[in-house]
This record gives structure tokens, C-alpha cells and sequence, in this order.
């Protein structure tokens, strides 16, 4: 693969005494279908929160296209009681809100679905495109909607972008197959749509980088299947990076390029999907003993 | 068809409109002895624009802010203060007199409402940094808090020649026409609808529906919340300006908490999430305050009086019928959704099936 | 400032916080469990006060306390009742809202029924007896609210930290749903929050108002509030929370008012309570909410 | 017995729940499959009475429940481990467990000590407060908490979702064994294939009909199920 | 009720009063004495014909914003004067909406300035807060108190204005204000500000307050050990300070009143009280509004009087217009209960003297009477 998109280095995130990750590292090629799996509690959705900004890590780096995007070292109170290793190594403090990431083209979804659900799925997607908005508060308040000048050989600049969203919008949606529910309510939505609908809506931040956790939860294996065609399509039609957690092996066996598998925080095996699934750390913490196919 | 429909709305809205202002002409034109309406319908549309505004924060953003006593005062003195006249200035601030740097300041109405406005959005900015971070319940005891303390500083003595302290402000110049603060009201509803029809106005509710998930969408939650506070803020500066010209007369007392509390009421009774309602509910409680007033009144039915009837009964009442609205209609007049005429029309339609279908089941009985 | 003075405004100090500590673990109760601010709660105590003024002009006062206790937590079962139990199910908001609107009329059905000329307040002899030790003087009352302010909650932290009915509050004010699942009755467990909430407001509202005297139909308002206050400085939900905020805001207070800042004593609890929420949000005794994204 | 008949549950004017009819036998494993949004939970949450039916019938053993507050249906023996795992989230992993059994007086500590045999990573975080578990260990606690109460119905409301496979294996493994140990169990499950291998009867839910019933195995032969439900 | 459209023989006479609120209690005491005068005398004669006089009660509700609304709902009701009110704060407001309609409107107890400054159409039969203030502070200074203590509510016009103009002439007579505390409106513990006054060791403490905060004050007081003589305005001319403060500890406490209950030298106070009193007792529910007994408050007599003042000006303006009737009230000459009651240029009544009351055995009972210049 060609250059790494996103770079995590020994990062480590403690909550008071538990050590959730310990010094993880791990990269992601650009182009690549990258899986993060493991145990319960092993601390994936906690390393999604620390690329994302959620969470501040402890310790490390992330770096995102090249550039730092996060980077702690244990200061302040946490100095004495920093429990993880690489202590001292990183002097660097970065931190980002987490609509500052999504800004430099990092997007995701959450484990339990977090749509804007008393709003339809349309302005789930036309709000995703906020952070574009280029004009102030003033001229978008008097010109966004002021479908009157419309007439006029050139439109106010707050007019022309609105009518840009909501057009992209409509495509966007219409793209992943959404078109037919583009005025419901999203919280009325079939759970499978909903969960369609919360990657579309990241997509429309225009990402280069998407995260996914555990898009497949809740879903039967016949849902399953469909979402990995819808994963591996917009991830060729966006030209996306997508980096998932998943509990379904079906799924991530079928789409990935590469695996991780974590416990406890820390890396247990990185490989192809044959080669994590014969793993054998990886059946003894993860998989099980017996044939994993027949589980899903 | 759809543009049928559209022009019949554009039409219906202009004859609605036209209706209205024909009948504040009629009442402009005999102010004398529709002194009394005309009171009830200014007073309804400045606390028609606080309710908007308050709305924005608590219904479109879902930042529960109760500092709306404390924004209107700001608005309200500051307006109050430059534009009562210079030469009754020795008589307003006749017991510590008013500070000689002041003293000659004076602004024409609006310019003077328009700093109010943009004072109290000042303030709302300053105190945005630190109680915006919280959450719901405290947001709403921190700003309620924070109106208190505008209160407290305003009667301070300290401020004495400045605020008048104790002793409130009067002579402010009246209104000398019921369109003047009605024209205004309108403005500022119409702008507050704007911003919230637009871009920004989304990013608003995306944060009421899910703050994490509007972050994860790129918007700036700090940056965007302290935007409709400051413009809400704005807003229900002005509106302190427009009621202290419609008082006449204003001091510190005015502004307690109470009055945030009845803001409320009106937004929630309208329908939180909708500007129509808050207007509706503007006019609706104002009115039927008033309205409610024979119930203040001895009642003598044959000769016998009824012995509910006196002074007080009439906030009895009022308050029980505020309460049967809460709990019967939770979601208040409007519910969240805006007026249409289609809604009107579906509405008007409904009635005669409702009757219709009474009869048929009637007629199922009997069969 | 002298001696005396200093322990003279100690003891209205305390006595005052003590009365405050009472009221502020209704509203941190009700709090606690339903995640609402009871804005009646200053009324309901306010309502205390009418009933100890009625009973007393027929009983004495042994037997006026307990029918004034009784009142008071009836009161508040009904309003619980009548208008909150319906909306259960409906946004906090609008529970919110009902409880001003709850407080707005009991302000004007007190008006209403007392007028809204002030009332004396009967006084209990025994606890009117006054002490004065040199030139500090104090009636019994001005020492009994903090002894019995303490003993009262520690009496309450057993039972909710000790016993099933405790255990079901608890759970009831994290996840309502669940806690049925338990087997726990919702109902049943909100009345039985009230009715210790509205008790403690009764007690308090006697102590409080032997000491001051007098009930109009707005003498709950502005404690309540600062009680509330009171009980978000102390961290929400917790008991021993709300009583050191209450002693706290009564102590600033009285000290406040002494040093000659009147001004600012009722402003004072409100930047105490943003001065908190800025560097302690969850209050002194709060615990952190736990959301996980 | 646990017997429904004619259930139907509305939200607003949503149809969640049309007239469906299924038994629960004493000592049984009886499953609900279907997708997502089919009715499954809603039957489940009507069943403990937390959701009011519009019209139906709740019996168990004779008695109706239809109507009764979900205290009362607790009491009589049902429980529910709910979808989305709800622990107290304030509450440390041990304060959730005795919650479980509210309505037990007896002593607690030796099934306290069962459970942490059945989950050992809830014993090692017993002093944790449960909203910091991640999922999967919510879930654990979720089952747990459940089985503290004794119950006579043990209803599970996707305990399956969001684990790793090796969990959902041991979550099956448990179930079994509680069963065994006499408890009767309603399940509903996305995961088909696992809840069909375990049950002994099953019904197969779509847009809040029953569409389908059997054996777990005749329905796992089904080919109409195996091509809807497990993706073959 | 105002609900009766104004026929032909009908006069309306307004009373704008808070019947609710902070100011309830006074309002009431003072509407009762309209609605006695209003039975005395229900017809006036105006030119040649009888009209029948209603009173249309309103409820300013003690609140600024209500006030004005009110004040419109009377100029809508088409009242032709208006009597009130209780509170100088919603006179002042409502002021500019009766000058505007040209109603004549004629205070009854708002003692403060601004509510006739500058305003052509309000009268006020009552005497003025700089005039009481020093009329207080020579009192003090005549008895031989040397020190005194002032208490006042922030925020509030009327107790800010006295505590200010009584420090300012008692200081000037040569006294010392050893101090001067401040408390917030609806505040119900004055134990801290007392400890701090009684540190102060005054003989006299100066504490003009609504009806609601005396009692606490003179209370918390006796409790603490002060035995200082306690001094108040005209709203301390009321019983219920008495009942509720209890009548040992109020025993000794002085006010300035426009009116005394048993001052037997004027024969029309005598036949007012007497009058007054059986009319109190024929209903329980007036009693009640009284404050629960049938002591005469002075806002009652004055709001009587004013009630009067207004039925001679209609007979004798011989017209309803209100520039007619503002002419003639202007040059009022008029004896009531309370006094003779004529006005200045400004509107106010022109009053030199203040009674000085004072609580013995648990009663109001006069003391002497106070002029301006009246000092040792
Ligand atoms: N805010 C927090 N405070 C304390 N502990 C936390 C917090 N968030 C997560 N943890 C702990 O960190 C560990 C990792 O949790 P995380 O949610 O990352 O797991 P996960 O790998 O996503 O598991 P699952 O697959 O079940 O979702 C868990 O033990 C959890 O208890
Ligand atoms: N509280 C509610 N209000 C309105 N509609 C609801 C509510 N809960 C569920 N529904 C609707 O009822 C239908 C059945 O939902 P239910 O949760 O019972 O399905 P399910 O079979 O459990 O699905 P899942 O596999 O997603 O858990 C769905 O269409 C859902 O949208
Ligand atoms: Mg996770
Ligand atoms: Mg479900």
C-alpha cells in the first residue's frame, strides 16, 4: 500500500487506574479496509475516542496524513500516576476538539447510533456539511434562504452554498441509496437504515478517513452481508480509508485488507484476515476454540 | 399543483397580514379608546421577541438558560438610561443625582435599544466562557443566578448615579404609535427566523439532538452554542429596551425571576422548537391575563354572590389553566412544528369528519 | 468587631444553615430521583408555615407540629401526584415546567385564600426561651436547628444507604425502566422520596419560621431558591451534599450581611454557585456522570 | 406456562405487535428471531409490563398479567435482561448485582460467588462503576443481574449483541446451563444460527407478525430462514 | 364590576390598587376604605343630574409591568377618575397612561416625589418621604436621642428614600448615624444586620419597611437584646406589625401617621372610625381584609377622604371631563378625617404636620404632633 494515512504511537489512555490502552501502536494505509478487533473491553472504541478527539490520550502521538493530529505526555496529576509504558518519550502536546479532527478529513460513527433522530435523514446529511460553510452567520442568515434572488445572474455568495448542500445532499444520499427516506424522521428509520444513514451523514463532512464502530452490531447476517457490499462501495466511489471495529467476523474476514487484534489494551497480532484467524493468541483470547464461520 | 398551493399560501399570508395591520390602523387611528388593547398587544409582541429568543437557546439549541430577567434589564437601562430626556434627568436621579459624564448622553430610541441589544450580547458573550461548558439543570441555575446578580449590581448604591439604584428610572419616552414596537418585534422575529432557517441555524439543533455527535460532524460546539446565546441574548436585549419604552417606568424589581418564568411558560405553552408558537403563546398568555380579569371581579348571579369570586381568583385560575396545559398538551400549542396554512386547512377538515365519524358510530350502536 | 459579635453571627449562622440544610435535601432528593428541580419546594415549605399558623390556633403546639408535618407531606404527595406522575414518561423539561407552574399556584392560591398580608407565626414557648450567655444572646430554637439539622440526616443516610427502600432510590433516580425490571415499584419509591423531602421541609419550615416569624404567600421563594443553590454546591443528589451547602450559604451569608455587604448576600450564593459550578460542577459531594461515547 | 395470545401493542399509530400467539413451556428455551425493528423487544417489554398492549392475553400459569404493573409481574417469577444492557450506571458491578434481587430476602453472597465463576472479569472490576464497563462486560453484568433474581422466566433481550464470539459462545453455554438448572428462558436473538442451535422451540417474527414456528432444528433446515436469517 | 357598560348615569371612578403581591395586604386595607366611602356616598350630582357612582377595581398586582396594563384596562373601562395607589413604584408607572388619557388620578399613600413630578394629572393626598423622613429625625432629636441606627430595604424606593432623608436631617441636627444597614427585598433573617446595629449600641434606630419586614425586624431585634426605641414611617401605622410582632416587643415603637384612630379633636375622624368600624364587623370577610381585626389603618381613612375629595371635585366641576376636573381638583379645599387636604402646584397635598404614634399596651395611641420646623 502507499503512504500511511493515519499513524498511532504508543498511545496509552488511563482512566484514573485502568490502563484501557497501553501503548498502542498501529498505522493505516491509504486506501486500505483496516479492522480492530478484539475482546470486550479490550479498549477499541476507547483508541477510536483518542484518534477522534473525545478523549484526550495520556501518552503518544497520532499522526493523521503526515502530521501530528494528538499528541500527550502524562502532565499534571496524572505525571505520578501514569501507569503505562514510553513514558518520557513524547514532550509534544497536541490536542483537538473532536470537530477540529473531523475537520482535517477524519469521520465516524459510534457504537450505539447517534443520529440527530427527531430530524430527517436529508438534514441529518445537510447538517454534516456545516463545517464547509464558508459565509458568516449574518450574510447566511439573510441570504440562505432568500430563494427570491434566485433570478439574479449571480446569486449571493451564503444562497449559491446553500443550494450547493442541499444539492449535495440529495446525491449524497441518493449515492448510498437513501433517496426514498430522505424526509423521514431518522429516529423512525429501520435500525439497518439508521445505522446506513450515520455513514452517510459522516461521508458528507467529506472524510478521508472513515471510522466505524461496530457498524454491523444488532444486524442479522443477512443485513450483515449487505453492509459489506455498502462498505466496500463507498469506500471505491469516496475514495475513503476505513477503519472499523467489528465483532462480526464474517464481515471482517470477507472486506479487510489487514486486522488488528487488542486485549487488554495492548496489541496482540496484526496480519491478513487468514492469517489473524489462524492466530492462535488471537483464537485464545478472541475467537474461541471451535470453528468461528458457524457463529454468525 | 404544488405551486398552487404555494401561491394560495403567499395570499392567504398576505390577506392575513393586510387583516392585521388594517385592524392596528383602526386602533391607531382612535388610540384613545383602544388605549387598553393597544397596551395588551404591545406588551404580548415584546414578549413576543423574548419568548423567540429564548426559545432559540431552549428550544432550537436545547441550552436551558434561564438569564433572560437579567439580559432584558441590561437592555432595558441601557435604553431607558439614554433616552430619557436631559432636562428631566435632575428630577429621575433627584436623590443622588446622575454622573456628569452621563449626564448629556442622550441617543434617539432605537439607536439606544440597538446598544442595549448589544451590551447585554457583550455580557452574554463574557459569561458564555464559563457556563456554557455545563449541562442542562446547572446551565439553568447559572444563568438564573446570573440575573440575579444583574439585579443585585443594578439597585447596588454603588451605581446609584448611574442605574438610579433603588429608585428606578421613569419619564422614558413613550411610544406614540402602536407600530412602532409592534414593526419592531417583527424585525426581530423575522431576523432570529432567518438565522435559524440557515446553515448555522441546523448546527443549532444539531447540538440539541446530540452534542457528541454534532462535534463528530465537525461543528465547534463551544463556538456555536456561544453564537446563539449571544444572539439570543441580543434579542432579548431589545425586547428590554422595547418594554422599558413601554413602561415608562423601570427599577430592578422588574426584572426578577418571575419574569423569566413567564417567558417560559409562554415558550413551553407555544411549543418548544417553534416560533410560531412562541408568538402564539406571546399573545395567548398576555391576553388571557387579562381576559381573566372578572374572575378578580364580586360576581352576583341573581342577587346571590358567588362568594370565588375576588381579588386573586383570576392567578388562580390562570395558573390551573397553565398547569392543565403542561400536562394535557405536553408538547405545547404547536409541538415543535411550525404554523402552515395546510396544517390550518387539514385542521378545519378534520372537524366535520370528526363528526361524521361520531354519527357512523352512532349508527353502528343502533344497528 | 468584638467577640461576642463575631460568636453572635456564628450562631445566627448556623442556625440559619440549618434550617436551609433541611429544605435543601428536598430538592436534592427530588433531584436526585427524577432529575427535576421541584421548583415548588420554597412553596411547599411556605405552606408549612400556614398550616403550623391553623393548627396552632386550635391545638397546642405538641399536637400542632405532627398535623403541620402531616400536612406538609400530604401536600407534597398530591402535588406529586396531580403534577408530576403524569408526565413520567414526558422530557424532563416539561416536568420542569409543571413545577413552576405548581409554584405559581400555590404562590396564588396562598394569596388567594391568606391574602397577601403577612401572618405572625405562633410561637412554641419551649423553644422560644432565650439564653444569654454575657452579652451573646440566643433563643433555644437559634441552637436546636444545627443539632437537629445533623441528627435528621444522619437518620436519613442510614436509610438510604442501609436499607432496600434506599437501595431502590438509588437505582430509581439512575434508570427508572431497569429498576421496575428489579421489581422495584417506581411509584411507591418517588411518593416515599417525597414524603421524607416534604417532612424535613416541614421541620425546617418550623424552625425556620419560630426564628422569623412571619408567613406570606412568598416567603418560600427566594430560600427555596437559595436552598437549591445550596444543594447544587453541595453536589446533587448528595445528601450530606446539601447539607454542608445549606450551612454554607447560611454561614457566607450571615458573614456577608455583617461586613456590611446586604448588597451582594443574595447575589454572593449566586456567584458562590457559579464560581462552583466552574471549578467544581458536580458540587463538593457530586459524582461524576458517567457517559460513555 | 407462560402463554400469549392475541398480543397486539401499538406506539401511537404504529403497529408494533399484530395479534401474535406463542407458548413459553416451563423448562423450555424458546426463541424470537427476526429482523431488525420486527416487534421482537416490543413483545418482550410488553410481556414485563413496561409497554401497555392494546389488546391480547398474558397468562401465566392461569393467571393473567395483562394489565399488571411490572413490580407484580417481577414478583410472579418473570425477568427481563434488557436490549441495550441498562446497569445502573453510578453503581459499582457488586451494587448491580444486588439490585438484581430486590425482591429476595435471603442471603446473597453465594450467588453473587456463582456469578462471578460465570463472568471472572466482573469479579476483577466488582468495585468499578458499571457506565466505565465496555460493552461486552455491560452485557455480562446485564445477564448476571438478571439471573440474581431467581427467576422462573428468564426473558433475554438480545444478550448477544456486540460481543466477541467467544463471549456469545460462553453467553449460549450459560444459558443452557441455566436452563438446565430448571429455568425456563425466552430468547431474542439476531444471531439465528447460535439461538436456534439452543432452543427448543422457536418463532420467527416479521413486522410484528409470527410468520413462522418449529423446533430450533427444523427451523434451522428451513431454507427460507436459513436464506432471510443466517446469511447462507 | 367594571363588566356593567358605562350608562348614561353611571360615573366610574377607578381604583387602581395591588390587590396581589408584595403590596397586597396595603392595597386591600386601602381599597376598603373606597368601598365604605363608596357606600356612604353612593351618587354625586353633577350639573342638574344624579349619577350613580361605581368603582372599577383593578389588581396592579404590586408589579410595574402589570401596572401599566391595568392602568389601560381603567382608561379603557372609561373611568373618569382614579384613586391610588398603594406603592409609589406602580404609580409612577402608571402615571404617564393617565396624564395621556386625561384622567385625573389622586394617590393615596405613594409617598414618593417623582410620582407627581412632571405629571400634570396626579394628585396624592398624603404627605411626601423627604417630609416624613425629617419629620422623623426631628422627633428623634426633640426625645433627646443622640445615636440612631438605619435600617433600610435596597431596592426600594420608599424605605431608601426615608432611611436617606432621615439620616440627612438628623445629622444635621447635630446626631450621629452610628449605622446604616441595607437588606434585600423578601429577606426574612435581619439577625446579622442586628448584631451589627446592636454593636453600634444606638438610642434610636430608624427602619421604614413594608408591613411584611417590621415585624421581622422588630422581633429578631428584641431577641437579640436591643432595646433601642424603634422608629418607622406612615406604613407602620398598622396592626398587623402589632399582632404579628407580638405587643410586648412593638411596646414603645414609634411612627409618623397621616391619621390617628383616636384623635377625638376632629368630630369627622371620630364619625369615620365609629362608622367605619361597624361596617368592618358586619363581615367577616372585611375584617379579614383588614388584617383580622378592626383597627383603622391610615391608608383606609386617606383612601376614605381621597374617595371624597374626588365627589366634591365632580359636583362641583359640574362636568366629567377631565381637564375640567383636573382644573378643579387643583384648587381642593377640603376637611376630612384626616385632615384639611388641599394641593400644591405639583399636585402634592400640602401637609406641615405628621402625627406621631406610638404603641402602648399593644394599641396605637397618639403621641403628639410633629411640624417641619418643629426642632430643640
Ligand atoms: N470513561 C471511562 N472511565 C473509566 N473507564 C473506562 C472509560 N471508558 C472506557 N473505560 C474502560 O476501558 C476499557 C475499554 O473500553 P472500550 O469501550 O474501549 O472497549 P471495547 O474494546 O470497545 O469493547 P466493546 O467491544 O465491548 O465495545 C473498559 O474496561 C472500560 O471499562
Ligand atoms: N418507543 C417507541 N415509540 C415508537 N415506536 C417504537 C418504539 N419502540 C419501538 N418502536 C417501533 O416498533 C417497531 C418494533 O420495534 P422493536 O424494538 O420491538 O423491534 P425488534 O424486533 O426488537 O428490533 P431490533 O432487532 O432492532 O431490536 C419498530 O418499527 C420500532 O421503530
Ligand atoms: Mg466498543
Ligand atoms: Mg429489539
Amino acid at each position: 500500500m502507499s503512504e500511511d494515512i493515519l499513524r498511532m504511537e504508543n498511545i496509552t489512555m488511563q482512566f484514573g487506574g485502568v490502563v484501557a490502552v497501553d501503548s498502542l501502536s498501529l498505522h493505516v494505509g491509504e486506501g486500505e479496509i483496516v479492522a480492530l478487533i478484539g475482546p470486550n473491553g479490550a479498549g477499541k472504541t476507547t483508541a477510536f475516542n483518542c484518534i477522534t478527539g473525545v478523549y484526550e490520550p495520556t501518552n503518544g502521538r497520532v499522526e493523521f496524513n503526515g502530521q501530528t493530529m494528538v499528541a500527550n505526555c502524562p502532565h499534571g496529576k496524572m505525571k505520578k500516576t501514569y501507569a503505562g509504558s514510553h513514558a518520557g518519550e513524547y514532550t509534544e502536546i497536541v490536542s483537538r476538539t473532536p470537530d477540529k479532527i473531523t475537520a482535517l478529513g477524519v469521520a465516524r460513527t459510534f457504537q450505539n447510533i447517534r443520529l440527530f433522530s427527531s430530524l430527517t435523514a436529508f438534514e441529518n446529511v445537510l447538517i454534516a456539511q456545516h463545517m464547509h460553510v464558508k459565509t458568516n452567520f449574518l450574510s447566511e442568515s439573510f441570504f440562505a434562504n432568500a430563494a427570491f434572488l434566485d433570478k439574479m445572474k449571480t446569486k449571493p455568495k451564503a444562497r449559491q452554498e446553500e443550494l450547493d448542500m442541499r444539492e449535495r445532499a440529495h446525491e449524497l444520499l441518493r449515492e448510498v441509496g437513501l433517496s426514498d427516506v430522505e424526509n423521514e424522521e431518522a429516529g423512525n428509520l429501520p435500525y439497518g437504515i439508521q445505522r446506513r444513514l450515520e455513514i452517510a451523514r459522516a461521508l458528507a463532512t467529506n472524510p478521508r478517513l472513515l471510522l466505524l464502530d461496530e457498524p454491523a452490531a444488532g444486524m442479522n447476517p443477512q443485513e450483515t452481508a449487505e453492509l459489506s457490499a455498502f462498505i466496500v462501495e463507498i469506500k471505491k466511489r469516496y475514495k475513503l480509508t476505513v477503519f472499523m471495529i467489528e465483532h462480526h467476523m464474517d464481515l471482517v474476514m470477507k472486506i479487510s485488507d489487514r486486522i488488528y487484534c487488542i486485549d487488554f489494551g495492548k496489541m496482540i497480532a496484526e496480519g491478513n484476515p487468514k492469517e489473524i484467524s489462524s492466530n492462535p493468541k488471537v483464537i485464545e483470547a478472541y475467537l474461541g476454540e471451535a470453528d468461528h464461520a458457524e457463529n454468525n | 399543483m404544488k405551486k398552487d398551493i404555494k401561491k394560495r399560501n403567499t395570499i392567504l399570508t398576505i390577506i392575513l397580514i393586510g387583516i392585521i395591520f388594517a385592524y392596528m390602523l383602526i386602533l391607531q387611528l382612535n388610540s384613545a379608546s383602544h388605549s387598553y388593547a393597544i397596551s395588551i398587544i404591545e406588551r404580548s409582541a415584546i414578549y413576543a421577541v423574548v419568548a423567540v429568543a429564548m426559545n432559540m437557546l431552549t428550544g432550537f439549541t436545547g441550552l436551558f438558560s434561564l438569564g433572560q430577567a437579567g439580559f432584558m434589564a441590561i437592555g432595558a437601562y441601557v435604553t431607558a438610561i439614554l433616552i430619557i430626556p436631559v432636562e428631566s434627568r435632575p428630577t429621575v436621579y433627584y436623590v443622588n443625582g446622575i454622573a456628569p459624564w452621563l449626564a448629556n448622553v442622550s441617543l434617539p430610541w432605537w439607536l439606544a435599544m440597538l446598544l442595549g441589544g448589544l451590551i447585554a450580547a457583550g455580557f452574554a458573550a463574557l459569561i458564555g466562557f464559563p457556563v456554557l461548558r455545563l449541562k442542562s439543570d446547572y446551565l439553568a441555575i447559572a444563568t438564573l443566578g446570573f440575573a440575579e446578580i444583574i439585579r443585585a449590581v443594578i439597585a447596588a448604591p454603588g451605581l446609584n448615579q448611574i442605574t438610579n439604584g433603588s429608585y428606578g428610572l421613569n419619564t422614558i419616552p413613550g411610544y406614540h404609535s402602536i407600530f412602532t414596537p409592534v414593526i419592531v418585534s417583527i424585525i426581530c422575529i423575522a431576523l432570529m427566523v432567518m438565522l435559524l432557517r440557515s446553515s448555522y441555524g441546523r448546527a443549532f439543533t444539531a447540538i440539541r439532538e446530540d452534542e457528541v455527535a454534532a462535534e463528530a460532524m465537525g461543528i465547534n460546539l463551544f463556538k456555536t452554542k456561544e453564537l446563539a446565546f449571544i444572539i439570543s441574548s441580543f434579542f432579548t436585549g431589545i425586547a428590554g429596551g422595547l418594554l422599558a419604552i413601554y413602561m415608562r417606568s423601570i427599577d430592578a424589581k422588574t426584572f426578577q425571576v418571575t419574569l423569566t418564568y413567564t417567558i417560559l411558560l409562554i415558550v413551553v405553552l407555544g411549543g418548544l422548537g417553534s416560533v410560531t408558537g412562541s408568538v402564539i403563546g406571546a399573545f395567548l398568555v398576555m391576553g388571557g391575563q387579562e381576559w381573566l380579569r372578572f374572575f378578580d371581579e364580586p360576581l352576583t348571579i341573581g342577587g346571590v354572590s358567588i362568594p370565588l369570586f375576588r381579588a386573586g381568583f383570576r392567578m388562580v385560575i390562570f395558573s390551573i389553566l397553565l398547569m392543565v396545559v403542561v400536562l394535557f398538551w405536553r408538547k405545547g400549542l404547536m409541538g415543535g412544528r411550525e404554523f402552515s396554512w395546510q396544517g390550518l386547512i387539514n385542521l378545519f377538515r378534520r372537524i366535520p369528519q370528526l363528526f361524521r365519524k361520531k354519527k357512523s358510530g352512532e349508527g353502528a350502536k343502533n344497528e | 468587631m468584638n467577640g461576642s459579635v463575631i460568636l453572635q453571627q456564628f450562631l445566627t449562622g448556623i442556625s440559619l444553615g440549618g434550617a436551609y440544610a433541611l429544605i435543601a435535601i428536598g430538592y436534592t432528593m427530588v433531584y436526585g430521583i427524577l432529575r427535576m428541580i421541584n421548583f415548588a419546594h420554597g412553596d411547599i415549605f411556605m405552606m408549612a408555615g400556614y398550616f403550623m399558623i391553623f393548627s396552632m390556633a386550635v391545638f397546642p403546639w405538641y399536637v400542632s407540629i405532627p398535623v403541620t408535618l402531616a400536612g406538609t407531606v400530604l401536600l407534597g404527595v398530591v402535588i406529586e401526584r396531580v403534577a408530576y406522575r403524569p408526565l413520567r414518561t414526558a422530557p424532563r423539561m416539561s416536568v420542569m415546567i409543571s413545577a413552576i407552574g405548581v409554584s405559581y399556584l400555590l404562590q396564588n392560591l396562598a394569596t388567594y385564600i391568606f391574602t397577601a398580608i403577612p401572618m405572625a407565626y405562633p410561637s412554641i414557648p419551649f423553644l422560644k426561651q432565650i439564653f444569654q450567655f454575657g452579652s451573646v444572646s440566643a433563643s433555644l430554637v437559634t441552637l436546636v436547628t444545627p443539632v437537629l439539622t445533623i441528627v435528621l440526616v444522619i437518620a436519613l443516610m442510614q436509610i438510604i444507604n442501609h436499607t432496600k427502600a434506599g437501595m431502590a432510590m438509588r437505582a430509581v433516580s439512575k434508570d427508572m425502566e431497569t429498576a421496575q425490571i428489579m421489581g422495584i415499584s417506581v411509584d411507591k419509591t418517588i411518593t416515599y422520596t417525597f414524603i421524607i423531602g416534604c417532612l424535613l421541609a416541614g421541620v425546617g419550615s418550623i424552625l425556620y419560621f419560630t426564628d422569623r416569624m412571619t408567613v406570606y404567600p412568598y416567603s418560600g421563594s427566594l430560600p427555596g431558591l437559595k436552598c437549591f443553590v445550596a444543594a447544587v454546591i453541595g453536589g446533587i443528589g448528595s445528601i450530606p451534599g446539601a447539607v454542608v451547602g445549606g450551612f454554607l450559604i447560611g454561614i457566607s451569608e450571615t458573614v456577608l450581611v455583617s461586613l456590611g455587604y446586604s448588597t451582594f448576600s443574595d447575589a454572593f450564593t449566586f456567584i458562590l454557585l457559579i464560581v462552583f459550578l466552574l471549578f467544581r460542577p458536580t458540587g463538593i459531594f457530586g459524582e461524576k456522570a458517567t457517559e460513555k461515547v | 406456562m407462560l402463554k400469549i395470545t392475541d398480543l397486539c401493542v401499538n406506539y401511537g399509530g404504529i403497529e408494533a405487535v399484530r395479534n401474535i400467539s406463542f407458548e413459553v413451556p416451563d423448562g423450555k428455551i424458546v426463541t424470537l428471531i427476526g429482523a431488525n425493528g420486527a416487534g421482537k423487544s416490543t413483545t418482550l417489554r410488553t410481556i414485563i409490563g413496561l409497554v401497555k398492549a392494546k389488546e391480547g392475553s398474558i397468562n401465566l400459569d392461569g393467571e393473567e398479567l395483562l394489565g399488571r404493573s411490572t413490580t407484580v409481574i417481577v414478583s410472579k417469577g418473570i425477568t427481563l435482561s434488557p436490549e441495550g444492557r441498562h446497569m445502573f450506571p453510578d453503581m459499582t458491578v457488586l451494587e448491580n448485582l444486588k439490585i438484581g434481587a430486590y425482591l429476595r430476602t435471603d442471603d446473597l453472597n453465594e450467588d453473587i460467588e456463582r456469578m462471578y465463576e460465570l463472568f471472572p472479569i466482573l469479579k476483577s472490576r466488582k468495585w468499578q462503576a458499571a457506565g466505565t464497563l465496555s460493552g461486552g462486560e455491560q452485557q455480562m453484568l446485564a445477564v448476571a443481574r438478571a439471573l440474581m433474581c431467581h427467576p422462573k422466566i428468564l426473558m433475554m433481550d438480545e444478550p448477544s449483541l456486540g460481543l466477541a464470539p467467544k463471549i456469545v459462545r460462553q453467553i449460549f453455554e450459560i444459558i443452557k446451563k441455566i436452563n438446565e438448572q430448571g429455568t425456563t428462558i425466552l430468547l431474542n436473538e439476531q444471531n439465528a444460527n447460535m439461538a436456534l442451535q439452543a432452543a427448543d422451540y422457536a418463532y420467527v417474527m416479521e413486522t410484528g407478525r409470527i410468520t413462522m414456528s418449529g423446533t430450533g432444528k427444523e427451523l434451522l433446515r428451513d431454507s427460507s430462514v436459513k436464506k432471510a436469517y443466517l446469511g447462507l | 364590576g367594571s363588566s356593567s357598560s358605562g350608562s348614561s348615569d353611571t360615573i366610574k371612578i377607578g381604583v387602581f390598587e395591588p390587590q396581589t403581591g408584595e403590596n397586597g395586604g396595603g392595597g386591600i386595607q386601602e381599597l376598603q376604605g373606597a368601598r365604605y366611602a363608596n357606600e356612604l356616598r353612593p351618587t354625586v350630582k353633577v350639573g342638574d343630574k344624579e349619577y350613580k357612582i361605581v368603582l372599577d377595581e383593578v389588581d396592579n398586582k404590586s408589579d410595574k409591568t402589570e401596572a401599566v396594563t391595568a392602568a389601560q384596562k381603567l382608561v379603557a373601562d372609561g373611568v373618569k377618575a382614579v384613586i391610588g395607589t398603594y406603592g409609589s413604584g406602580c404609580a409612577i408607572a402608571a402615571a404617564p397612561t393617565f396624564e395621556d388619557a386625561k384622567i385625573p388620578a389622586v394617590g393615596v399613600s405613594c409617598t414618593n416625589p417623582q410620582v407627581t413630578q412632571g405629571n400634570t394629572y396626579y394628585f396624592r393626598v398624603c404627605f411626601l418621604d423627604p417630609f416624613q423622613g425629617t419629620v422623623m429625625a426631628n422627633y428623634a432629636w426633640n426625645e433627646g436621642y443622640k445615636s440612631a441606627a438605619v435600617i433600610s430595604q435596597l431596592g426600594d424606593d420608599y424605605s431608601s428614600g426615608l432611611a436617606s432623608y432621615f439620616s440627612d436631617a438628623f445629622t444635621k441636627l447635630g446626631g450621629t448615624v452610628v449605622d446604616n444597614e441595607q437588606f434585600q427585598t423578601n429577606q426574612s433573617d435581619f439577625k446579622a444586620i442586628l448584631t451589627n446595629v446592636k454593636n453600634g449600641n444606638p438610642d434610636f434606630i430608624f427602619a421604614p419597611s413594608s408591613i411584611t419586614t417590621a415585624p421581622l425586624i422588630i422581633k429578631q431585634a428584641r431577641e437579640l437584646g436591643i432595646k433601642a426605641v424603634f422608629g418607622g414611617g406612615d406604613t407602620w401605622y398598622n396592626t398587623t406589625i402589632i399582632d404579628n410582632a407580638s405587643a410586648a416587643y412593638c411596646e414603645g415603637m414609634v411612627c409618623s401617621t397621616f391619621f390617628d384612630e383616636a384623635d377625638t379633636s376632629n368630630d369627622k375622624t371620630v364619625e369615620f372610625v365609629k362608622g367605619y368600624k361597624e361596617w368592618l364587623n358586619k363581615d367577616q370577610t372585611r375584617v379579614k381584609n383588614n388584617g383580622g381585626n378592626d383597627a383603622v389603618v391610615g391608608n383606609t381613612a386617606l383612601c376614605y377622604d381621597t374617595y371624597n375629595v374626588i365627589c366634591d371635585a365632580l359636583e362641583s366641576a359640574g362636568s366629567t371631563d377631565g381637564a375640567t376636573l383636573r382644573e378643579t381638583l387643583a384648587k381642593t379645599n377640603y376637611t376630612g378625617c384626616t385632615g384639611s387636604i388641599s394641593f400644591d402646584d405639583n399636585g402634592d397635598a400640602n401637609r406641615d404636620s405628621a402625627y406621631i404614634d406610638t404603641v402602648k399596651d399593644g394599641a396605637f395611641s397618639f403621641l403628639k404632633i410633629v411640624k417641619v420646623g418643629d426642632t430643640k
